[in-house]
């Protein structure tokens, strides 16, 4: 097992909760584990901020700038005449190069979800199935030796149905 | 943007390659003397190997023919005339067709024509459906000649394959082979030295081809007669092929859609 | 329509401004001052009606001058701005109201008023009667009306002084029965007259609401309807037929949409001024303006894509008519018209609302608002004069384009007069409806509630079927 | 909303996880039919290659037929898609649960269909790629981008590939679900595949904001594809009727319409298929009906002005066109059956509340819409060849052919395949919305009524 940790499961979301805050009160940083979605803080855990819009502004300019290049490059490096148009024709160029803004936008933004919810994740590390099976709820705590004691014994008094220890 | 500089007055487009241009082809056609022979279609036909237009061809409704004579009736109160036009690629400056092709294998060519490149076209066919004098023809089928007829072919002219757009090139062929014997002959082209087949071929001396930016040409002192105009000319297409009116008592004014 | 979570904004921590938790406080806050909307109001209205008399004013030289219908271009665009922002500004409330949006209720009554201006464009409409061409040779969608003379009858003035009748009285029926619970509030605290003759003997039976409900839902969609089809004979009669050739299908529909755009903004704007000057501080929140900004931010996409489209099948397409049109309205002298109107209802809107923070306050949606307001305005100027400086509307093609009209001393009169004019009517109406829905207020004061869940505090929006 | 049941998360993964867990007979017999006719449909487009382009129906001047038809029908069921998944995930519309997936699914299938159509339907397929991508390096000419039968590729190269991603990145947590939920190689798979997702409230928020920032920046490409193929159409200055500035917003607002209705169509048959009454409920057709109404209307104001203004000029093409259209056989049959099964139909019967909630009244009229849009748009591209200029010598008629109607046929099939093997690979229905869905679930109690509520973060 990579992490040292402890591993408390939760059949309930309130109890998951007080002794998440519990947990606060006793200044020990913990990550919550769920099946689904809750509305953020309802554990009192807190989230550390994220940069996820930098990234489809900085696809958007990188497909721009490549769509700019391979719609006006072609256009010139053949120069053939087609009726009557400009060999630089701007309306078609925009469009293409819409499209290719949109691309880089879209695909910077897949890789900025991956990247900032820190995936792929080789090892699942202290996990367990009954999290998305039974909807329980595990609070986790990376630390010492010294420090998983006391938290394990917090997570027991609010109700913890089970300790995983790694 | 490049569309700033659109002129006021559009119908005669901006030369888009004035610098290399020699020689703007053009023909006149003299609808005046035109009897709707059919002369100049057989006489393309045998030029440009163009594939046999059968009877099941014709019911298909896939006839190659690069240069046709569009047959129409006009009614004036009791009596209703035929009347005719021959109609072939008319070698717009701004044709439709050539922007829409998604391969290049349309474009226009420094002497004012409008070219196909038959081995970058893939058959999207969106050529023909832009084109508004339905003169791109494709092949539907693989084009075969009895063996009788194979010798007939031209070897100046490719012989097309199936899948491919194909219309009248003014005989690029014969033009080309004009300016080999004028630059043999160490002179420059004079008009009347290119002749299409199907000019060739008029008994009534309709056709006649030539330079229009040589100001004594043949076409371009016919281009200057009252009765010249151009085909849809309300689509700024430009043609280069001209119209001259037929002289007639119910004819009328020259303008667009005659049809009626 | 709802708002996203906070966690999809930047802002993280913004101060919640709660609304009134009890029916009576909005009671007391809303109709207690009907007479009174806010403060130093008959000033406004003075000035208001002083401008309203330069319109006048405006519209005698304009009649004195006399000339066909190229001089009265400026006076078109003054009718088409006025119809489509106060026509669009009902269908904020009629759509929002449709997608059981919360966050519209502070703005639905703002956004209905708008449609007394109606009668103002009514009456604007018939001095033009007697200028617009007749709709032989023309292009016009009264199919006949080219081809057999003076067929249908009157067309095509009779049929637009139609439609516009049709729109104002939409409008005023949709604003009325939208406000019949609150004329019989005001009612009851004792103001006789119309308002007590309007709000019908309401008494608020359960029957009552249902059918008034049912109602609502019928006048927007009735006005809806008015409204943009409205747009079709509007746009085709005193826009496109002044153009020769001019075939362009997506115009009507690109009337009515700016005219939405327009009219939202007017309705932003509004908010605005309420929530700072006429202290609706607590219903009027950023809640309103946020969601107003993202509906602002698709019609500028759309705004920009419907000119696109019809710019791009011009310019492909090459004909002389259309490259001339382009000119005529893009290119020629009327460029710099057209280039500030895509920055004011495009860019500006677009890249405003791009960023987070902006979209979710106050005042960044009312400066965008603002800015689209004003680029309507000349957006209109632009499509009406310069059609209308076409001297002869018959034939089948364009091809000369006109030299531009200046504008004179009376279409400044009239631009700020009317629009002056307008803003008097609103804000009479304003006191007379009152300035906010008070009976949807209450409403909101039992359907949202704010919870404790879990460890943190979370809305709760009740969704009645 | 009266109809929500409290369900745990275990009911929530044995009720949708069993179609992937377990495969009933009727799905290998349905893989088998749908298999045969996909192969039916390639043979036909071998053949068309082998011969040549002339086995088709197509002649001069309608150059484009059914195939190409068929390829802008997809094409618009394909916006309903994400469309409609895009927007309800915006709007934070409630009902969205249950058909975001199936939506956007079949953007991806119906998309990937549409896209070999023009190929296929080119004279020389095999030679395509020079037109696609631009590769040409050697002789140094590349695809003009000039021609809108290149701005096609990109766009839907662009759709494509956002569609596709957006589906995996929402499907993350429902792939870590059936990580925990099956052994055995399936169980490596569907690790590998989920990238080692635990569900902490990081990757929630970020699945929250992927969802709404992949809808904002896929809306806009949504729109400019269709509008793209709109445009293959309204550049065409010589055809009449295709010439019309309208074209770009409604074809899209039709293919909103058709899709819309297609996504009705494939929830009817999930509810039935997989017995998913307690999630796609009937409060659901209700509101996707509502929207429907809207929708179509729009659509057919955008029909109204295109029609209209088609005759604007009244000038003798456009007449001739429109008589066509509405007048002369088989067009006129075909117009009627249009607007009867587009609009004249289904809308006025989806007025009533009651059969909005009835799910065979609403699948088949979904089916009716999708008869009449795929009408749609051959009368929009046959007529309008069949009388493209005033030649009146010229004009022709169409008849399809066994091979094209084949491969028409086919397309359908190779749709219906691929959602179907997805459904078996993975949840259609997204558990992990469910499952919010059940933790979000709230009420208010007004006076003795209580009303359905939905808890948002403040």
């Amino acid at each position: 097992m990579a992490e040292r940790g402890v591993l408390g499961l939760f059949t309930s979301a309130e109890a998951a909760a007080s002794a998440g805050a519990a947990l606060r009160e006793a200044g020990v940083e913990f990550e919550v584990l769920t099946g689904s979605p809750y509305p953020e803080g309802a554990f009192g855990e807190h989230t550390p901020p994220h940069r996820l819009y930098v990234f489809p502004l900085v696809g958007a300019l990188c497909g721009f700038s490549v769509a700019i290049l391979l719609t006006a490059g072609t256009q010139l490096a053949y120069p053939l005449v087609t009726g009557g148009k400009p060999v630089l024709s701007i309306p078609p160029m925009a469009i293409i190069t819409y499209e290719g803004t949109m691309l880089g936008a879209i695909l910077f933004t897949v890789l900025g979800v991956l990247f900032e919810s820190r995936l792929p994740r080789p090892l699942l590390g202290l996990y367990d199935k009954r999290i998305t099976l039974e909807g329980w709820i595990g609070i986790l705590v990376r630390g010492e030796e010294g420090l998983l004691g006391p938290v394990e014994r917090i997570l027991r008094e609010h109700g913890a149905v089970e300790i995983k220890r790694g | 943007m490049s569309e700033a500089r659109v002129p006021s007055q559009p119908a005669t487009p901006p030369d888009p390659q004035p610098a290399r241009r020699r020689h703007k082809w053009t023909m006149v056609v003299d609808l005046d003397r035109c009897t709707g022979c059919q002369a100049c279609v057989v006489a393309c036909q045998a030029e440009n190997n163009i594939p046999l237009n059968t009877e099941a061809i014709y019911l298909q409704y896939r006839v190659i023919e690069w240069i046709r004579i569009e047959r129409y009736w006009e009614k004036h109160g009791e009596e209703v005339r035929a009347r005719y036009i021959p109609l072939l690629c008319q070698q717009c400056d701004n044709a439709p067709c050539e922007p829409v092709c998604p391969v290049y294998a349309t474009y226009h060519n420094v002497e004012g024509l409008n070219v196909q490149v038959y081995n970058r076209c893939v058959g999207t066919r969106y050529c023909a459906n832009n084109c508004p004098y339905h003169a791109r023809f494709f092949n539907f089928w693989q084009p075969v000649w009895p063996s009788t007829l194979e010798n007939q072919l031209n070897p100046d002219v490719t012989v097309r394959w199936r899948g491919i757009m194909e219309k009248c090139t003014f005989c690029i062929q014969r033009i080309r082979r004009a300016q080999r014997e004028a630059a043999q002959e160490g002179r420059s082209l004079q008009d009347g030295d290119v002749v299409p087949a199907c000019v060739q071929a008029c008994p009534t001396d309709a056709l006649s081809f030539g330079d229009i930016l040589d100001p004594n040409s043949r076409v371009s002192r016919l281009a200057k007669d009252k009765r010249a105009y151009t085909v849809l000319k309300e689509l700024g297409t430009g043609p280069n092929v001209i119209y001259l009116a037929k002289v007639d008592p119910y004819a009328p004014a020259p303008k667009k859609h005659d049809h009626h | 329509m709802h708002p996203l979570p906070r966690s999809t904004t930047t802002t993280r921590d913004h101060p919640v401004e709660e609304y009134p938790t009890s029916p009576r406080e909005v009671a007391e806050d809303i109709v207690g001052r009907a007479e009174a909307p806010w403060p130093r109001w008959r000033w406004l209205v003075l000035a208001l009606g002083a401008l309203f008399l330069l319109g006048v004013v405006g519209l005698a030289l304009r009649v004195g001058q006399g000339g066909d219908h190229t001089r009265w271009g400026y006076y078109a665009a003054l009718l088409g701005f006025l119809y489509t922002v106060a026509g669009g500004a009902p269908i904020v409330s009629v759509a929002t109201r449709m997608a059981k949006a919360h966050w519209r209720r502070p703005l639905a009554r703002i956004a209905e008023v708008y449609a007394v201006v109606g009668v103002l464009t009514l009456l604007l409409f018939i001095p033009l009667m007697g200028v617009i061409p007749p709709a032989e040779g023309r292009n016009t969608i009264w199919i006949v009306g080219g081809v057999r003379q003076g067929w249908p009858p009157g067309a095509p003035v009779a049929y637009d002084l139609l439609t516009l009748v049709m729109v104002a009285l939409g409008g005023l029926a949709l604003l009325w029965i939208a406000a019949i619970p609150d004329l019989a509030a005001l009612r009851d605290r004792g103001r006789g007259g119309l308002t007590a003759l309007l709000s019908l003997g309401w008494r608020g039976t359960l029957r009552q609401w249902q059918v008034h409900r049912a109602a609502l839902g019928v006048a927007g969609g009735l006005y809806f309807i008015a409204y943009v089809g409205g747009c079709i004979p509007f746009a085709s009669d005193l826009v496109l037929s002044f153009v020769p050739g001019w075939k362009d299908s997506i115009f009507p529909a690109y009337y009515a949409l700016s005219g939405l755009q327009a009219g939202l903004a007017a309705v932003v704007v509004t908010a605005f001024f309420l929530r700072t000057v006429g202290g609706y501080r607590r219903y009027i929140h950023v809640d309103q303006f946020w969601g107003a900004a993202k509906l602002l931010l698709a019609l500028s996409l759309l705004w920009a894509y419907f000119h696109w489209s019809a710019f791009l099948t011009f310019w492909y397409g090459r004909t002389p008519t259309g490259q001339n049109l382009q000119v005529l309205l893009y290119f020629g002298p009327y460029r710099p018209l057209f280039i500030a109107s895509l920055f004011l209802n495009w860019l500006i809107p677009l890249f405003a609302f791009l960023i987070g923070p902006v979209r979710r306050s106050v005042l960044g949606p009312t400066l965008v608002s603002f800015s689209i307001l004003v680029g309507a305005l000349l957006d209109r100027i632009r499509l009406h004069v310069a059609t209308w400086s076409v001297p002869d509307p018959r034939g089948h093609t364009f091809e000369a384009v006109p030299p531009p009209v200046p504008l004179g001393v009376a279409d400044g009169l009239l631009l700020v007069g009317g629009i002056g004019g307008a803003l008097l009517l609103y804000v009479l109406a304003l006191r007379f409806f009152l300035p906010m829905s008070a009976w949807e207020m209450k409403e909101l004061t039992y359907l949202r509630v704010v919870r404790p869940f879990l460890k943190t505090r979370a809305v709760v929006l009740g969704k009645p079927e | 909303m009266q109809e929500r049941r409290d369900l745990s998360d275990r009911q929530i993964n044995r009720d949708l996880l069993w179609p992937v867990l377990y495969t009933p007979l009727w799905f290998w017999v349905a893989v088998l039919a749908l298999g045969l006719v996909v192969s039916a449909g390639a043979g036909a487009a071998a053949w068309w290659m082998n011969k040549g382009p002339g086995v088709a129906g197509l002649n001069r001047p309608i150059m484009w037929g059914h195939l190409i038809v068929t390829f802008v029908f997809w094409v618009g069921i394909s916006h309903a898609g994400v469309m409609l998944s895009a927007i309800l995930r915006l709007t934070q519309a409630e009902w969205r649960r249950p058909m975001v997936r199936a939506a956007e699914v079949l953007t991806v299938f119906s998309l990937a269909t549409a896209a070999l159509f023009p190929l296929l339907h080119s004279g020389r397929p095999w030679r395509t790629l020079y037109w696609v991508f631009p590769y040409d390096f050697s002789r140094g000419i590349w695809p003009n981008v000039r021609s809108p039968l290149v701005w096609d590729p990109s766009a839907i190269f662009t759709y494509l590939t956002g569609s596709a991603l957006f589906v995996f990145v929402t499907l993350l947590p429902d792939l870590a679900a059936l990580r925990d939920r099956t052994t055995g190689i399936p169980h490596r798979i569907y690790s590998l595949l989920a990238l080692g997702w635990r569900g902490t409230p990081r990757q929630w928020r970020l699945q929250a904001l992927a969802g709404i920032l992949l809808s904002a920046l896929i809306l806009p490409v949504f729109v400019s594809v269709h509008s793209i193929v709109s445009w293959d159409f309204g550049m065409a200055v010589s055809v009449e009727g295709w010439h019309a500035t309208v074209f770009a917003p409604y074809f899209v607002i039709g293919a909103v319409h058709s899709g819309v209705a297609a996504v009705v169509t494939l929830m009817a048959l999930m509810r039935w298929l997989f017995r998913w009454e307690d999630y796609i409920r009937s409060e659901h057709f209700d509101a996707i009906g509502r929207l429907l109404i809207v929708v179509a209307t729009a659509w057919f104001f955008f029909f109204a002005l295109e029609f209209l203004f088609g005759l604007y000029l009244r000038e003798p093409q456009e007449v001739a066109l429109r008589q066509a259209q509405v007048f002369e056989w088989p067009y006129n049959l075909l117009m009627i059956l249009f607007l009867l099964t587009a609009y004249f139909i289904p809308v006025p019967l989806w007025l009533f509340r009651k059969v909005r909630r009835n799910v065979a009244l609403m699948f088949w009229t979904s089916v009716l819409v999708n008869v009449g849009m795929w009408l749609e748009r051959f009368l929009i591209i046959v007529p309008g060849l069949a009388r493209k200029q005033i030649f009146t010598f010229e004009w022709s008629v169409y008849r399809p052919s066994p091979i094209e109607i084949l491969m028409v046929t086919a397309s359908f099939a190779l749709v219906a395949l691929g959602i179907l093997v997805f459904a078996k690979v993975f949840p259609l229905v997204p558990v992990n919305e469910a499952k919010e869905g059940q933790v979000l679930k709230a009420e208010i109690r007004v006076g003795r009524r209580t009303v359905p509520a939905i808890v948002r973060e403040q």
